[in-house]
């Protein structure tokens, strides 16, 4: 789950990192309010979960707070990359002497947390030259040592206090990243301004399956369209809209991929990617199959190896979805596994004959597809 | 033969008497595994489907020789049940689960490092040699030959072994990585056990786009003696979820789907471009 | 450092740990208004921090507050084992139906804590036999998991409810421990009331080392002779009265003790353990042998083999003594290592004609207080 | 040549630009030993005494070979130092200071463990092998020989080395296990060393009452070649310290002097009574 930069930023508060002085608010009559109570020239900052706010136009500077109630009137219900703005930050204007960036994730191939960090912080961090970069590997039971802190000060040439600074901060992010259970945690740009280091921005994504022990941190539903919406509740693992004409449900990650792939390859273009996950039982099941008929696609794929999924409950819901709005548009069923004579009797019944291979199903479904469009 | 378990293996299930452990061990007892052992907190004593219960694993590994172990644990509980496994000496330990903190994940798989247990998962539908399924694969799916087969994901797996399955090739093991960041194993680590597995002829990988598994695993293959039939899934998936600048810093430009097929490719694998190409391809190096 | 019980107590409750209802007073009164507050019989203990307090009478139970009040009066002012009682602890008189022993401490040898427990708790755990004692040995970087409380647990017999306490509080236990850079925390016993278990007694030992980071935790000064108060103040690493006449000074504890054993192997009966430590300088020294003088021996033995201790200091802090008070007794020095040259001419300024080797000088002291005693 | 260090170690020193620092150096120096980089953070890139400064363990790493780490910085800050040291992958790592909080050490010794480092210490004196002398014991007491010596307490041993360089008896090694509650490195590590170096004709170990370490070198003991003469301190000693009744349970029936000498004269080790006798039992092993 991605957290907010005003959430991020109070959490670094919490523990002891230092953030500009500001506050988040809902309207430009609290923006004023908080400018006025910072007394400096403040930035006014769209707060949504996209980065390249910049660019879109949702960071405003003002001098007055007349002015930081006018620049959050404008950003307050602009669109930044798709993201409706409905809340802002209203923070002090740091005296940028210089950008660093820091992070710590977590680095799969390693099974371990990575520190990252480079001297040259800002917006284009991801350009940056390997050697601008320097990353650093931790034990999990030995956790971010003060020396390691001081270690990576050091080759991103910082001295004096501002080496204390970042070391005292990077070891406080760590602690944070444990006890928050974050899969990242980010400050781009970490600002120079005079003797210190200043957290500018944050990013902070919380691990979705530790959501359950991490009680005090607000849940932020990511935008999600309509369908996305639908898909969720139905149950569905993962549900992405893709603009073809072949809905695709298939079960498991993996499998969902290859699905989508062999269509593609046999020409074919995906309505969707559905992973319709393990176990979400009949009903669940024909949620999800009403989701694919609401992209009014030319053709409907299901491609079901059956495992923990259990292929008389796909059956069924077919069964279910077709008794209650017909077959709009052909049905095209791959079913192979877990009580699949049952669910090859159920789906007889309601007149689909079901492929055993996935192959020649996904062909199937390309040329009605092509068939429908025509 | 086969890697890491076989016929004469010693199971223990965490979780036995859970809907999933209770279903699993059935099905896990009619593919042959030797389930010694079922652990059920206040439960110990009892006996579960012909199993013996224990309260912890302790006195289960006091009471049997315990060659591997299968944890159908809720996601809450399932550090602390992977660590009673890895600290009770247990070699080979299953985690079915999915949804286990990434944190906890990182302790589980470096603690499993460090006392030289092989942890199959997190989030894997775990791995069967002949006569020992430890996980909740279909067992229909399964047959004993010669191919070894290593996966990172699960339905895609029981379609590429089934179709072999299907045209009458079987396999020494079939070992699921699990889809979790943090896996506990690696393609590495099991294509170095096929490599010393005498009854395994060749060796079908199955990966799929993002993180650099597949890359690593090019490497080891320039050395193996073995042939390799890879797939990978995701050629036409849209780009993915990104987590901060981090996550794009730590995978420059690995990943790909076309990177990985030019890094196994040049490594001398076989990459199929469809699932059921694989049958096709081991079918020539069986030859 | 030694915690009073009470001290321990208020740590457990912070922590989590059962323990009855009570508090810590100075006067018969307060004891009267806490045996109110508890409105039920109470146990009134001693707060010293030997054990065996029961069977010295500094344990006492009182149905009423007028009770209590009594027996408070007459435990305050009582010597238990050597300690004046100036602390008493008002408490709930629990329902006992069973005591268990558990404790965490460092095992040297395995370096790495250990958890000990039985089902045979209260006074004689010491003599339990060996089988009725559980002890696991923890990995420092793993800490104490859930799995091997509750393993413990099972080991010593509980069920239900009673293991589920026994289990977290054993983990509570552990991280009090971690936290407070104790060496030992030890409950004996952990009673067995109805469905719960409640620590009856408390044991906790914080590391000395350590004390600098654990500033909320109150100094407990050990209760010392005035000597012994004495060479603290000196800033003599340790010393301990064992009441023969010859006095000893040694740097360092192994060729303290080996001091000690080489004049009582002669037939001398050391006076005392005195380690004079490292860098303790000419003031600090000098100090230390008017301590050695103060005991009253027929002999003084001062027995320096020089590292960072420099001979020149101990020669320097001897000349000043004997110019303050003279040789009241005979000094008898052995002196080697760094700066003995300087050591060596400095002491024949006053008089003494030091050894090189320990055995001759410590023969010659045990001769000096035959002879003095004679 | 000697065991852990010889004269061509390189040695580093964290903490070098202190008084105690500074002192020990150039002490050292005067022993022989080739002291290649110190480090004294906020300092890198100075010269102190002659000796290249840096301001983080992984930079003296980078610019030098570093067999070996002296630590003469204070308590509070050692299990950083250590860790450094560790991490950085110094293989030797000598711990002078007293006083670090037990918890500290505990990470210290069981992450050397890990990471396959020897440390000696904490509060200890260091070692010495010929021409490299890693700690704060006074340089006369040391010659080259045939001795090895390993002890737990300081003065003890500079008097029973002292004794042995006074009659022309010298050391291939002296080390000095340190005497705190979990010590680095134990007499059995130490022993098995000296087993294996060819030069090391006899052992000398000194012991203390208290503990176990005695106990379980004796098991060592039994299986060595050479001769091995123990002094143990303590025989007249007053009961010492006791923790709650943990330790006693701890140590049931162990730690005694009476226990340690019929364990050591069980195991061959001859076991002097007084100090100087020590000398006397290894001149007679080494006729």
């Amino acid at each position: 789950m991605k957290c907010f930069e005003y959430m991020g930023k109070e959490f670094f508060a919490k523990f002891g990192i230092p953030v500009p002085k500001g506050r988040m608010v809902l309207t430009p009559e609290d923006a004023e309010k908080v400018a006025v109570e910072i007394g400096k020239p403040c930035v006014i900052k769209s707060q949504v979960l996209s980065g390249k706010r910049g660019k879109a136009g949702g960071i405003k500077f003002a001098d007055t707070p007349a002015e930081a109630k006018v620049a959050a009137d404008a950003i307050l219900g602009m669109t930044v990359q798709g993201h409706k703005v409905e809340r802002i930050l209203v923070e002090e204007k740091l005296k940028i002497e210089g950008e660093l960036y820091v992070a710590i994730t977590i680095d799969g191939a390693a099974r371990a947390p990575v520190v990252i960090t480079s001297a040259k912080g800002g917006m284009d961090i991801e350009e940056q030259a390997e050697e601008d970069i320097v990353k650093v590997n931790l034990d999990v039971f030995l956790g971010l040592q003060p020396f390691q802190a001081k270690e990576l000060a050091r080759r991103i040439g910082l001295k004096g206090n501002l080496a204390k600074g970042f070391a005292d901060i990077v070891q406080k992010m760590y602690k944070m990243m444990v006890e928050k259970d974050a899969e990242l945690v980010e400050i781009n740009p970490l600002v120079i301004s005079g003797d210190s280091v200043i957290a500018a921005d944050s990013k902070l994504t919380i691990d979705d399956s530790a959501l359950y022990r991490q009680k005090d941190i607000p849940y932020v539903d990511e935008e999600k369209t309509e369908m996305e919406k639908m898909a969720h509740e139905a149950g569905v693992g993962c549900f992405v809209e893709l603009g073809g004409d072949i809905a695709i449900m298939a079960n498991g990650a993996g499998i969902t991929m290859a699905t989508l792939d062999t269509v593609q390859l046999y020409g074919g273009a995906p309505a969707n990617f559905m992973d319709a996950g393990g176990g979400t039982g009949v009903d669940g099941t024909a949620k999800a199959i009403e989701i694919l008929l609401a992209q009014k696609p030319n053709v409907v794929f299901v491609n079901i190896f059956g495992g923990i999924t259990r292929c008389d409950d796909v059956a069924n819901a077919l069964a279910q979805v077709i008794k209650k709005v017909g077959m709009p548009v052909p049905f095209v069923v791959r079913m192979v596994g877990t009580n699949q004579e049952e669910g090859l009797r159920v789906l007889k019944e309601v007149g689909i004959e079901a492929f055993r291979d996935m192959a020649p199903a996904a062909k199937k479904a390309v040329e009605l597809a092509k068939g429908g469009a025509a | 033969m086969a890697i890491l378990v076989n016929a004469d293996s010693k199971v223990m299930i965490q979780g036995i008497t859970g809907k999933q452990g209770t279903f699993h061990l059935k099905q896990m007892q009619a593919f042959g595994t030797q389930v010694v052992a079922g652990v059920a907190p206040g439960k110990g004593g009892g006996i579960h489907e012909g199993v013996p219960l224990y309260d912890t694993v302790y006195e289960a590994c006091k009471n049997h020789q315990i060659d591997a172990a299968v944890l159908f644990i809720p996601a809450p509980f399932c550090k602390d049940a992977a660590l009673e496994a890895i600290e009770s000496g247990v070699k080979v330990i299953v985690v079915v689960t999915e949804h286990i903190p990434v944190h906890d994940e990182m302790i589980i798989v470096n603690r499993g490092k460090q006392k030289g247990a092989t942890i199959i998962g997190p989030n894997t539908f775990g791995m069967a040699s002949w006569k020992c399924k430890l996980g909740i694969m279909p067992n229909i799916a399964f047959s004993p030959g010669p191919v070894g087969v290593v996966a990172r994901s699960g339905t895609l797996t029981y379609e590429i072994v089934g179709s072999l399955t299907n045209i009458g090739i079987g396999q020494t093991s079939v070992v699921g990585l699990g889809g979790d960041k943090c896996p506990g194993s690696s393609f590495v680590q099991m294509l170095k056990m096929f490599e010393a597995d005498p009854d395994t002829k060749a060796v079908v990988l199955i990966g799929e786009i993002g993180g650099n598994a597949e890359e690593e695993a090019s490497e080891y293959i320039k050395t193996m003696s073995k042939p390799v039939v890879a797939y990978l899934a995701g050629k036409s998936a849209p780009p993915g979820k990104r987590m901060g600048h981090a996550g794009a810093i730590i995978e420059r430009g690995k990943g790909t789907y076309e990177g990985k097929v030019k890094a196994l490719t040049a490594a001398g694998a076989k990459v199929a471009t469809f699932p059921h190409e694989v049958r096709d391809l081991i079918k020539e190096h069986l030859k």
